[in-house]
């Protein structure tokens, strides 16, 4: 396709995001808010297809815009008139001794420093386009980008960003995985699970009935594809997160997720547990941690991705539930 | 012998998991993990001192393409301090949480803090820099609301949206990085960087983004509500250790990978931001009603000092003059990361007996809790920077280099904050002693006191007389 | 053939266009998450053009994604939260 | 240089500003929280703009995977953000 209509679609495009961007962030409700962003999320799933960043443009449909969307929406329906009340009301409320410090919340409310914060992020803006642009313009050497095309052969998958997320960088991917853990253990130590929804109507049956299918047959899908298309484990533990969250909307309580605490640990463990025990492996055969035999290197991947795809995906969904589960019966299901 | 360096990682990852597994045995995983821990990193110093600097490349693959791990010596003894501050306040906390329920909650979280603190100080590139500082925030801050009401929410929401706004920050930098240089290995970077609008924009961004997280004065508003609020044993490690690492990380930046770029201009700024941090972080001590607000107010004028290092270690030429400075920021900085961890666990103790820390109300604290008291007065022993402490002889270099360099503003600053800190400790102490008849046993909660006991001993006579071997680590840099 | 593909795309660019005043405009939350999944519908629309006009296959899958999560927050939109904790 | 460099790598700059912006003047917390992901958002895209390389060569993949595992730790963060709020409201509501 030629360039003229490439240069009206990315045209339209930008506009979209900037305009969405700015309204996501002047709403003066926090429900339009997260309403805008999810357009936004959207839209910038269009711009990372038009980029030629597929993987990108699946992560981004599958946490950005459908995820990311249906936890804030929880969160302002869960309770529509605090979360909007400002910090500024909150710190009002604090009752513990007089805080000595300078509170930034009434800072905020003086318009000579929303001004010079505004003159400060628009000076910023122009600093990072200058940068920006210096760095695009300059000839760049391209030598990462080549040595992962020269190596790609051995990491065991085609897919030249499983390769640097799985073997390349691999040591990321795990840190990532323990971030993952840390938010969940984090959340399990604040609350229990949020209440939870009313048994859907016939449509919402309806609804759940085939989408939830979908959705566990396209995760699988899109952990298969990973090795050498876009896809992988994120996209595909988001995807089977989804259909939790479907079925948690739809009125179901446990929705899949083991009841008994000590299964729900292994599920939470096993993505970044079965990482580390590959990487120590490969130290007690001598290698360097995480470094996998070429030969065994795509079933290995494979291996860590299915487990890593498991926690995602619990990780996701008990994120969506707000707290641990409670172990009460089940009465509504 | 090299694998120390993954180890250090993955030890307590894999200790996280089990935890979390087998919450039962999880005071035993942990302490045995913190040993062994902390003899890898004794082992870490000692390959350090004798071999040099440390490599490590994951997965086989050259730094650039993979990630790099390395150690030198400065790395190597923020671990050390990192594995003995820990050590101790996992020996404290088993006690501290006792039968807690929140117990269980606690030690996987406090795993994954140490892992990502050993991560983030022997990460040799730039966006494993950026993922290691997220998992130290979210850490950190699920640990600083465990078990909290309203305030300790409020600040451990603050302290999480600061972090990640910082973070954001550091990764903006780290994309300008790449897309000026193509590479993310700090090796590597280091040796093509040079003067001009992308390295000037990429570091200032990752310096703000790291100073929001290290509290330098303005920045510093989310701290006191944060460390104030934790239990006890992660306060100390929040002040000690938190911090700290991201100081680290503004320390190679600017002193070891951007060094070329940074000009003494852009060095007065840290400068002056850290002598108006030591003067309204130690009046802010002094005024503080609560002994954790003491501390944590400390914390942000004993950062302060640290940042006064900038201007001086840039205004000198690269010699003796300038190693025996760069040896005093370290000593100062370790031992305020001994001293103050030593100092919150003793608060921890007064809290839990009396239940409060109310300055005004510690009467007769030394004769009920003689060693806690003690505890005290060491680390303000070291915060004051009276001989034979550590800090005596990072304020010493401090002010050798402020003479030699001939920049006396920050003279009068340190003076000042030795004035103010040596008040507001007198303060607390005057509070403590009463006429009350002393108990037969001086130390009353054996697992909880002597952690704090040895911390702040350890940050007042042991870095005092036996720093020597810092300046020969930090000869080994990379 | 290619260019009956760039009228089409042409037309949901103009439908990407008129959703995005919706949302942009309101007034009320249910007309911008109308507006929202008609983004997403003509998302799916443009990304299928777009793999057979770029020779990427691939983003026929993020077009399946776009289509499967897009009702998950809808449906995220209209579920109706228990008003008491008892369940 | 491409058009589409200049595009999107100002798009992304502006985006992060207007984030950044957000997150220090905006009141309500949850949407300080949604501003942080937009700023996220905004460098991603100077990211994946960097990678781009043209139609018809093969993007750099290293900025498509640390934009991957940047989205995955901005979820986790957004979550445990989300649960602090939801607990804060909580506990003021019984105070």
């Amino acid at each position: 396709m030629n360039a003229t209509n490439m240069l009206f679609l990315d045209i339209l495009l930008v506009i979209a995001l900037l305009s969405l961007a700015w309204a996501t962030l002047t709403a003066t409700d926090a429900r339009r808010s997260v309403i805008l962003f999810i357009a936004f999320g959207l839209v910038l799933t269009l711009a990372w297809a038009r980029l030629l960043a597929p993987d990108v443009a699946l992560a981004e449909a599958a946490i950005g815009a459908g995820l990311s969307g249906a936890l804030l929406l929880a969160a302002v329906q869960h309770h529509p008139r605090r979360a909007l009340s400002s910090e500024r009301q909150n710190t009002g409320k604090l009752a513990n001794e007089k805080q000595n410090d300078s509170n930034p919340a009434d800072l905020k409310s003086s318009v000579a420093i929303r001004w010079t914060l505004t003159l400060f992020c628009i000076a910023l803006a122009f600093v990072l386009i200058w940068a920006l642009l210096q760095a695009l313009s300059s000839e760049t050497s391209d030598t990462l980008a080549q040595s992962v095309s020269a190596n790609l052969a051995n990491s065991g998958v085609s897919n030249p960003v499983t390769a640097v997320l799985l073997n390349f960088r691999a040591y990321d991917t795990l840190l990532e995985l323990a971030v993952l853990l840390t938010a969940v253990l984090g959340i399990f130590a604040l609350s229990e699970q949020r209440t939870g929804y009313l048994p859907a109507g016939p449509v919402f049956n309806g609804l759940v009935s085939w989408l939830v299918p979908a959705l566990i047959l396209m995760a699988g899908y899109l952990l298969w594809v990973g090795a050498h298309a876009p896809g992988g484990a994120f996209q595909a533990g988001a995807t089977l997160a989804a259909a939790g969250v479907i079925l948690r909307l739809a009125g179901k309580r446990n929705i899949g997720l083991p009841v008994s605490k000590s299964y729900l640990n292994i599920i939470l463990v096993i993505g970044s547990g079965l990482f580390l025990l590959v990487g120590l492996t490969m130290l007690a055969l001598g290698r360097p941690f995480l470094d996998y035999p070429p030969a065994m290197a795509g079933y290995l991947i494979l291996l860590i991705e299915t487990a890593a795809m498991i926690s995602i995906a619990a990780t996701l969904i008990l994120a969506f539930l707000g707290g641990r589960p409670r172990n009460r019966e089940d009465r509504s299901c | 012998m090299i694998d120390t360096l993954i180890w250090l990682v993955a030890l307590p990852l894999a200790s996280a998991l089990a935890t979390q597994l087998l919450p039962r045995y999880a005071t035993a995983i942990v302490i045995s993990t913190a040993i062994a821990t902390s003899i890898n990193a004794a082992a870490l110093l000692y390959a350090v001192a004798t071999h040099g600097v440390m490599l490590y490349q994951i997965g086989g693959w050259t730094a650039g393409l993979g990630i790099a791990l390395r150690a030198d010596g400065l790395s190597a003894l923020l671990l050390m301090m990192a594995a003995i501050v820990l050590l101790a306040s996992s020996i404290y906390a088993s006690a501290y949480f006792n039968d807690n329920p929140l117990r269980r909650r606690f030690w996987p979280l406090w795993l994954l803090l140490w892992c990502s603190l050993n991560a983030l100080l022997l990460s040799g590139d730039l966006f494993n820099l950026y993922v290691t500082l997220e998992l130290l925030g979210l850490s950190a801050v699920a640990l600083a609301s465990l078990g909290g009401k309203t305030a300790a929410l409020q600040a451990a929401l603050r302290y999480l949206l600061v972090g990640l706004l910082g973070s954001m920050l550091f990764l903006a930098g780290v994309t300008l990085i790449y897309a000026g240089y193509g590479t993310l290995d700090l090796a590597t970077l280091s040796r093509v960087v040079a003067a001009g609008p992308i390295a000037w924009s990429a570091l200032a961004l990752m310096t703000v983004g790291l100073l929001l997280k290290t509290a330098l004065f303005p920045l510093h508003f989310w701290l006191p509500p944060a460390h104030g609020s934790a239990p006890a044993p992660v306060s100390a490690v929040l002040s000690a250790l938190v911090v700290k690492a991201t100081f680290y990380l503004v320390m190679r930046l600017w002193l070891d990978i951007f060094s070329e770029v940074v000009t003494p201009q852009a060095a007065s700024i840290p400068g002056v931001l850290g002598a108006a941090a030591v003067l309204w972080g130690s009046w802010q001590a002094l005024r503080a009603e609560r002994l954790k607000l003491l501390a944590a107010y400390s914390t942000v004028a004993q950062l302060g000092y640290l940042f006064l290092f900038f201007p001086l270690l840039q205004a000198l030429p690269a010699g003796a003059a300038r190693d025996a400075a760069m040896g005093g920021l370290v000593i100062l900085a370790l031992t305020h990361g001994l001293a103050k961890s030593g100092l919150f666990l003793a608060i921890g103790i007064i809290q839990q007996r009396s239940g409060h820390d109310t300055i005004r109300d510690l009467d007769g604290t030394a004769q009920r809790l003689p060693a806690t008291t003690f505890a005290i007065a060491l680390s303000g022993i070291a915060l004051i920077g009276l001989p034979p402490s550590g800090a005596f002889l990072g304020k010493w270099h401090l002010l050798a280099a402020a003479f030699s360099a001939g920049q006396w503003l920050w003279v009068v600053v340190i003076m000042i904050g030795t004035l103010l800190a040596a008040a507001y400790t007198f303060r607390v102490l005057g509070h403590a002693f009463g006429q009350q008849p002393y108990p037969r046993h001086p130390v009353t909660i054996a697992a909880e006191e002597w952690p704090a006991l040895i911390l702040s001993a350890f940050a007042t006579i042991g870095l005092g007389l036996a720093g020597a071997p810092v300046w020969q680590l930090l000869k080994v840099s990379l | 053939m290619p260019e009956l593909l760039l009228v089409c795309l042409a037309g949901l660019m103009l439908s990407l266009l008129l959703g995005l005043i919706r949302v942009l405009r309101g007034p009320e939350a249910g007309d911008r998450m109308m507006a929202a999944q008609l983004i997403g519908t003509t998302g799916v629309g443009m990304l299928l053009l777009l793999s057979l006009l770029l020779g990427q296959p691939a983003l026929a899958d993020v077009a399946l994604i776009l289509a499967l999560l897009a009702a998950v927050a809808a449906a995220a939109f209209s579920g109706q939260q228990r008003e008491t904790g008892n369940d | 240089m491409l058009t589409a460099h200049w595009l999107y790598g100002l798009s992304g700059c502006l985006i992060m500003t207007f984030g950044l912006r957000a997150v220090l003047l905006n009141d309500s917390l949850l949407q300080r929280i949604i501003a942080l992901n937009v700023m996220g958002t905004g460098v991603f895209m100077i990211l994946i703009t960097i990678a781009y390389r043209g139609p018809d060569a093969a993007p750099d993949p290293i900025p498509h995977a640390l934009v991957l595992t940047g989205i995955v730790v901005a979820v986790s963060a957004t979550a445990l953000a989300l649960t602090l709020i939801r607990r804060l409201t909580e506990e003021q509501d019984n105070d």
